[in-house]
């Protein structure tokens, strides 16, 4: 066997990648999935446009003008609407009935041009058409979407809040203190969630404040849950034991060490938390329970809508497809972040071995 | 779920004695990933002879796991070109029925980690009797008969009642015995062994190499057994294929490669394992710097930036494979083609 | 494997039975306060019932003793499985009323979890097998509108689309009517759409993330067809996300039944529970909540049977053969 | 609805098949009945089912809802107007049990007696001599001025000269019902399986939160004049739901239930649709004793800047009568005049209670409970007083049980929406809402005045000095106090093919009794 010469070491190695943080990593995952970044430009849409309403050129959304009832959405002046729609009334009237104009509604309809040629509020635009009491249905969109979403956000902050909390402390305790709160969970799951809701509501009196708070108190049992298995998988991790051999407290391993390993699960599930806040303001507001008047929300608005699909399909078609666009985005963008989030999820493709 | 219809294999034209059972042209498998076009296998020749054990040797991301993946037509998203003989019927011209007929039955495959390789809501005999039912056409009973003696030749004890468990219910030794159990059942002509060993503690692999060994040899059955661990190679194949980056550098039988290794990178290799047979050996050497990424690969040695060797011709041209007599090739400048 | 003298199963049901009856107990406890704290009671009505009428009606309802005593009664009348008189539907007694509203309701229930189950499973697995083709878009396209979109617009558009437009089938009612089992389409139809998308898009990631795994490559490895490398190696694993979906879900079927109820005039539980909390009748409400907690428990009993069932790994399974 | 071409033949099957069993007549009967013993309830769809179930001695005309006679063939009034003698026919129970007149005067005593609990007690304690005394458990039952002098002639001595007394007897406390079938099965008796009664139908299934069916009754004294084989009553909250139903032909009778406000654009214009103005005043009730309006000027302020009939033509259109007093016109008694629409005498008022163009004035709610109507109506009102007066309402809608519990029980509101409708076609039975200490003046409106008018009018006989009296006491409670802002009369309204059925007739009293319905 000829000795082997020593071999000498080539130049010094290649610099050393700068420090990626798990969230930029996961940021620039994020960016690779078309859709979520899709979202979340719409979401950034919603929030200008919702959050932004008081500064648009909108007509006050608690307006009323009576003449302007039930319009279609149509960029003329709603006079010129309304002028087309009172004639085809009219014309569909007299051919029901096969008679002439009487002299009365020819008066009727003549005044109606002359006052829609005078009137400055007949030069409205409504883009949305307006509602049964002459409402601009836009403006309420916008208003009621401000209201949709912040009860969609701060009813996922304090479930995110209550649950995270809850659930990191009965996951890392255990015994005792994890039963106690793990029975609670199970017992505000258990008792009727409508009657709880009509009583908060009736404790505290109605406003849209309690009625998030409502919603929130009911919703932060799932995430509870959740983040209680996630805590209990990683108590035993060693990067656990590491940090109470150092000494750290129980409440900063807690806080500190484990509830951001459980971040993925909780960006995620707050993601589909907001639609479900919404979801469930609207089903409030269907059975007469949620956002009291002149105010409006999309469920209400959607709720109203679906009654009279039939005769005015736009009072639906507004809210609902804006409604669903937003909870479409916060899908996707679930989707997206669990990708990002999730380090397992490979993305496809084989690197030989 | 009605198992397969299972025919028996139309009995394959007898091996004409001497005729490769296994020949491998100008193999290149690609793949598209995000950072551009990746070459996992770059033109690799290979020829196995019935029975005979050959060592897929070289670092992880060489490209050895996805040749066998090739040759099984595994490759999920990846293009794979060249030709593939397995007793003379070229396999990536086959139709996927055909293929899948030869898979489990003429050609197996052990995976690496136990732990994931059995699927963990299947019992063990399940999984065992689905393949003997598929490709020998047995009934329910006599399958469950086969697989019990194919765990006790598999070495598992009371296997009448182990078979019906789940694999979280056998330690990582008795996985890989039970894949072993798998892979052997139907008397492979070609049995394909990617790192069976890595994922055990060394007490187990040794049981489990010579488990191979002694039931591959009572079947005739040849074996490519994948691995980066050179004693696993010294101990239990006759021949042995060097890989980097995606190429065989260097070929031949065990012994003469390990006494003269003549690649750079195989000396590296081979100098980077501690010697017990020699107190006192000279101080391991690790070969600076990483394995190429396969993308990208210039026209040239890709072993030279790590070269210490290193030629101006090794920067510039690829260099063929030259055969050094007995069956011992190398592809290195240093050995160009005798004129 | 030394058997223990209770197989595991069983102590399992033991310990899980106890600790289901001690939080029912504690529900039903909270529950019985919580429903007075609501203002008004059961007797409410435009035209205010006098005095002394009103007195009798409490005295026969013993709504004029103390709580606790009140409590005590009710346990003891729930000990002998008497849910007591309903306080509005006056010729009723709770337990008639549950035993009518409990078919219409379980009946829709279990039909739309059944429908979205297997569509959801079979969409979801189509979809991750056919990965990024237009089969693949489409579904998940339709999953996320069938998850954005509330149940009271789905309702009156399939209704507008399927009973008013064209009359093919019944606008609401229950299989009693004229119509009979044709009634029952719209509300599962409506029910179930909106549970099969989150089970589709569900499944499609859990079987994406299975199909990577190493084992079903080797059950690809044994030569086994791509049918059955799905449907018995790919689809067990699969399917356990999809359970611990089912849990919550069956909640949400429970108060979607609600609405659904409510827009195809099914005379089922959910809307019994409306009108219930609305009128304030105590017992009703009470009755209506304990059914809904055992239907919810026993589900979610059914969905740890289930993950015994699929995932052997989880310790109860019965180990001996 | 232009039906598909393909699906006409489905449409036309349809009704083919409805008309074959045109006699089962189905409708909307609103929520679930709370129970179906005449006794015990007092809402509009228990009353319809009585109609069918039970008969009183008499009972509504179809076209004018005045008594005609039902059990009684006929009856003679005492010169002194407080005893009538009623002449029963000779019939029989549904079980053929013969109906004598001790089984009305054991109905009546069952409605009287304080352990039946039924809610219109009253009706009976307040009008029959020494029924007070009974249902106050003070006094025994012979005490009761009912006699059974033979098995078919009963009589009853009231109070006083009641005008109302014919009209009163329709109501269904005074239905005559199996006294001794209620002993024999107990609140079970109204079952299927149990019901015995005496009017055209019987019982014949029940299934709660579904549907009442009752088939005709071949015991009925007039069962020749009973036309259809059976009735339906479907127990559908929803109007839009019951709405849907019959535009899908599923129901042949659309009540109040089942016209949705907010489709009344399309109904209006439909051949089937029925109105006529009707006798519930819809109003809002001012809490006198909480600020701001304790002050009357306030009050008038509010009341004097509605534009009643642009509310009516522009918001509701579905017929309704503006009105700006309280009691609608019957007999000899006609509406007040009140306060009417007025914008420059309202903010005046405004001006002079301290508040000049709305500044100052303190933050005020207005309470409605749960409806699209309600609301509806609410943000119009919230936007009149905004525009008119410069004062912001805020509008809070309460669950319906919290909503009575606010009005009724806490008062807990400034102004709260509410509506009326009489028992029977008489003002003082509005009025007497208003009297102080009153079990419904949620309001706790007291005028002394206002009082003695109304105790003087209790005990004169029907005729102009009694109208003028109950006249005087309206003015004094609307024009001059404004306790309340009355807004519009509800308008009866229903949806019926007149071409297939009959017997059903808009009447001012909103009542449709089922007996003269009838298959064309």
């Amino acid at each position: 066997m000829t000795p082997m010469e020593a071999l000498p070491v080539p130049a010094a190695p290649d610099p050393l990648p700068p420090p990626v943080s798990p969230a930029a990593v996961a940021w620039r995952r994020l960016r690779g999935h078309r859709m979520a970044l899709a979202s979340l430009v719409l979401l950034a849409l919603y929030a200008l446009l919702c959050l932004g309403a008081p500064l648009l050129p909108l007509h006050p959304y608690a307006e009323q003008v009576l003449a302007h009832e039930n319009l279609p959405p149509s960029f003329q002046p709603a006079g010129i609407t309304l002028l087309a729609t009172r004639e085809a009334e009219l014309r569909q009237l007299l051919a029901a009935e096969q008679r002439p104009a009487s002299p009365r509604e020819r008066t009727q309809l003549a005044g109606l041009a002359r006052a829609v040629a005078s009137d400055p509020v007949h030069r409205r635009i409504y883009l949305l058409g307006t509602d049964a009491l002459g409402r601009d249905l836009l403006s309420r969109l916008l208003y009621g979407g401000r209201i949709s979403i912040l009860i969609g956000l701060l009813g996922t902050v304090t479930a995110m809040l209550l649950g995270v909390a809850l659930g990191s402390i009965a996951g890392y305790a255990g015994g005792l203190l994890d039963t106690v709160i793990m029975r609670g969970v199970d017992i505000l799951f258990g008792l009727p969630y409508l009657l709880v809701v009509i009583i908060l509501m009736a404790l505290f009196g109605r406003s849209v404040f309690n009625l998030f708070f409502a919603v929130a108190l009911l919703s932060w049992l799932t995430l509870c849950r959740v983040v209680r298995g996630q805590v209990i998988g990683l108590r035993h991790a060693e990067f656990v034991t590491a940090a109470r051999a150092m000494g750290a407290s129980p409440a900063r391993i807690v806080f500190r060490h484990l509830t951001p390993n459980t971040l993925g699960v909780i960006v995620v599930f707050a993601t589909l938390m907001v639609p479900e806040f919404i979801m469930a303001e609207s089903f409030l507001s269907f059975l007469g329970l949620g956002v009291s008047a002149p105010l409006a929300s999309w469920g209400s608005l959607v709720a109203d809508g679906a009654a009279v699909m039939e005769l005015y399909p736009w009072q639906l078609l507004g809210p609902a497809v804006a409604m669903t666009g937003f909870l479409f985005a916060m899908n996707f963008l679930g989707d997206g972040l669990r990708d990002a989030l999730d380090p397992q999820s490979r993305r496809g493709g084989v690197h030989g071995r | 779920m009605a198992a397969e219809p299972a025919g028996h294999l139309e009995s394959l034209e007898p091996l004409a004695s001497g005729a490769p059972l296994l020949r491998v042209q100008d193999l290149r498998v690609r793949f598209a990933t995000g950072d551009g076009l990746v070459q996992a296998v770059a033109g690799v020749d290979l020829r196995l002879a019935r029975g005979e054990t050959l060592g897929l040797v070289g670092e992880s991301g060489s490209g050895k796991s996805v040749l066998s993946l090739a040759l099984l037509g595994l490759v999920p998203q990846g293009q794979v070109t060249g030709q593939i003989w397995f007793r003379g019927e070229e396999l990536l011209a086959m139709s996927p029925a055909r293929l899948r007929r030869l898979r489990g039955d003429r050609i197996a495959m052990i995976f690496q980690d136990p732990m994931t390789a059995l699927n963990p809501y299947l019992r063990i005999g399940t999984q065992i009797t689905e393949v003997l039912r598929l490709h020998q056409g047995l009934g329910r009973r006599a399958a469950r008969e086969r697989a019990i003696e194919l765990l006790r030749d598999a070495g598992i004890a009371a296997p009448e009642r182990r078979i019906d468990q789940y694999p979280h219910q056998f330690s990582g030794g008795m996985r890989q015995r039970a894949l072993i159990a798998q892979g052997l059942a139907c008397g492979p002509e070609l049995l394909i062994a990617d790192e069976p060993t890595s994922a055990l503690d060394v007490t187990i692999q040794a049981q489990i190499l010579d488990l191979i060994r002694l039931r591959t040899r009572s079947l005739g059955t040849a074996v490519i057994l994948i691995t980066h661990d050179l004693g696993v190679v010294a101990g239990a194949c006759d021949t042995l294929a060097v890989m980097y980056a995606g190429r065989i550098v260097e070929r031949g039988p065990t012994g003469p490669v390990f006494q003269a290794p003549r690649h750079p990178y195989t000396q590296g290799l081979i100098r980077s394992v501690p010697r017990l047979d020699r107190p006192g050996a000279e101080r391991l050497v690790a070969i600076p710097g990483q394995p190429p990424s396969g993308i990208g690969l210039p026209p040239c040695c890709p072993f030279h930036p790590r070269c210490a060797q290193v030629l101006p011709i090794c920067r510039q041209a690829l260099p063929p494979e030259v055969d050094l007599g007995g069956g011992h090739g190398v592809a290195c400048w240093l050995y160009p083609e005798p004129r | 494997m030394k058997r223990g003298p209770k197989s595991p199963m069983l102590r399992f049901l033991l310990r899980r039975g106890l600790s289901l009856a001690a939080t029912l107990f504690l529900v039903i406890t909270l529950a019985f306060l919580l429903i007075r704290l609501a203002p008004g009671g059961p007797f409410a009505s435009e035209k205010q019932l006098p005095p002394e009428i009103l007195a009798s009606i409490q005295r026969r309802y013993h709504l004029d003793e103390s709580v606790p005593r009140q409590y005590l009664r009710f346990l003891g009348d729930l000990a002998h499985g008497d849910l007591g008189p309903s306080y509005r539907y006056q010729d009723f007694s709770v337990d008639e009323l549950i035993r009518d509203a409990l078919p219409p309701s379980m009946t829709i229930g279990a039909l739309a979890l059944l429908l979205a189950l297997v569509g959801g499973v079979s969409l979801g697995t189509l979809a991750a097998l056919r990965q990024n083709s237009w089969l693949d878009y489409t579904a998940m396209a339709l999953a996320v509108v069938g998850i954005s979109v509330p149940l009271f617009v789905l309702g009156p558009l399939f209704k507008l689309g399927f009973a008013l437009r064209h009359p093919w089938l019944p606008t609401s009612g229950w299989i009693d009517d004229r119509r009979g089992w044709l009634t029952l389409i719209l509300p599962v139809a409506t029910l179930t759409l909106p549970y099969l998308a989150g089970i589709a898009r569900l499944t499609r990631a859990s079987v994406l993330e299975v199909l990577r795994s190493d084992y079903v490559r080797a059950a690809r490895a044994k030569g086994l067809s791509e049918p059955v490398v799905v449907l018995r190696h790919v689809l067990r694993g699969a399917l356990l996300p999809v359970l611990s979906y089912l849990g919550p879900a069956c909640a949400g079927i429970l108060t979607g039944t609600v609405v659904v109820e409510t827009i195809f005039a099914v005379p089922g539980l959910g809307r019994l529970s409306v009108q219930a909390a609305i009128n304030r009748d105590y017992t009703l409400i009470m009755g209506d909540m304990i059914v809904f907690a055992v239907l919810l428990v026993l589900m979610n009993f059914l969905v740890d049977l289930g993950y015994g069932f699929l995932d052997p790994r989880i310790g109860h399974g019965a180990d001996a053969p | 609805m232009t039906a598909g071409r393909g699906a006409r033949w489905v449409l036309l099957a349809l009704l083919a098949a409805r008309a074959l069993c045109a006699q089962d007549f189905v409708f909307n009967n609103g929520p679930e009945p709370q129970s179906l013993d005449p006794a015990r309830t007092s809402g509009v769809p228990e009353t319809r089912i009585s109609d069918a179930l039970f008969e009183g001695l008499v009972v509504n005309d179809a076209r004018t809802g005045a008594p005609v006679p039902g059990l009684a063939e006929r009856w003679t009034i005492s010169p002194d107007l407080k005893t009538y003698t009623f002449t029963l026919r000779a019939t029989t129970w549904s079980d053929g049990t013969p109906l004598t007149a001790q089984d009305v005067v054991d109905a009546w005593l069952r409605v009287l007696e304080p352990r039946t609990g039924a809610p219109y007690a009253y009706l009976l304690g307040d009008s029959i001599q020494g029924a007070s005394a009974f249902s106050h458990g003070r006094g025994p039952a012979a005490d009761v001025a009912i006699r059974a002098l033979d098995p078919r002639t009963f009589r009853v001595t009231f109070v006083g000269p009641l005008p109302y007394a014919l009209a009163m007897l329709t109501h269904n406390a005074f239905m005559v019902t199996p006294s001794f079938a209620v002993r024999r099965y107990g609140p079970g008796w109204t079952r299927p399986g149990h019901f015995v009664g005496n009017g055209p139908y019987v019982l014949k299934a029940w299934k709660p939160q579904n549907k009442v069916v009752v088939v005709k009754n071949p015991r009925y004294w007039d069962a020749r004049d009973i036309h259809l084989a059976s009735i339906t009553f479907l127990a559908i909250e929803d109007q839009n739901v019951a709405y849907d139903k019959y535009l899908a032909h599923e129901i042949d009778y659309a009540t109040e239930d089942a016209i949705p406000t907010a489709r009344i654009d399309e109904i209006r214009l439909r051949p089937d649709y029925h109105h006529v103005p009707g006798s519930t005043v819809y109003y809002f009730l001012f809490n006198v004793t909480r600020k701001p309006f304790d002050d009357v000027r306030v009050r008038k302020a509010l009341a004097m800047a509605i534009d009643r009939q642009e509310l009516v033509d522009g918001v509701l259109k579905a017929g309704e009568v503006a009105t700006a007093g309280f009691v609608p016109t019957m007999g000899g008694f006609h509406t007040t005049r009140g306060n009417a629409f007025d914008l420059d005498q309202a903010r005046r008022l405004l001006a002079q209670a301290g508040y000049p163009g709305g500044r100052g004035f303190p933050p005020c709610t207005v309470v409605y409970n749960t409806s699209a109507r309600h609301r509806t109506i609410c943000e119009w009102l919230q936007q009149t007083w905004r525009r008119g007066l410069g004062i912001d309402v805020q509008l809070q809608n309460l669950e319906w049980n919290t909503f009575l519990d606010t009005k009724q029980k806490t008062h807990a509101f400034q102004l709260a929406r509410a509506s009326w409708l009489a028992d029977y076609p008489d003002p003082s039975n509005y009025l007497d809402l208003f009297r102080t200490g009153a079990g419904n003046n949620d309001g706790r409106y007291s005028n002394p005045a206002f009082d003695r008018l109304m105790a003087r009018a209790e005990t004169l006989a029907p005729g102009p000095v009694r109208d003028r009296t109950l006249e005087q006491a309206e003015t004094l409670l609307v024009d001059q106090d404004q306790a309340l802002i009355p807004l519009f009369f509800y308008v009866n309204k229903f949806l019926l093919d007149d071409r297939r059925w009959g017997g059903i007739y808009a009447n001012t009293i909103d009542i449709h009794h089922p007996r003269w319905w009838f298959a064309r």
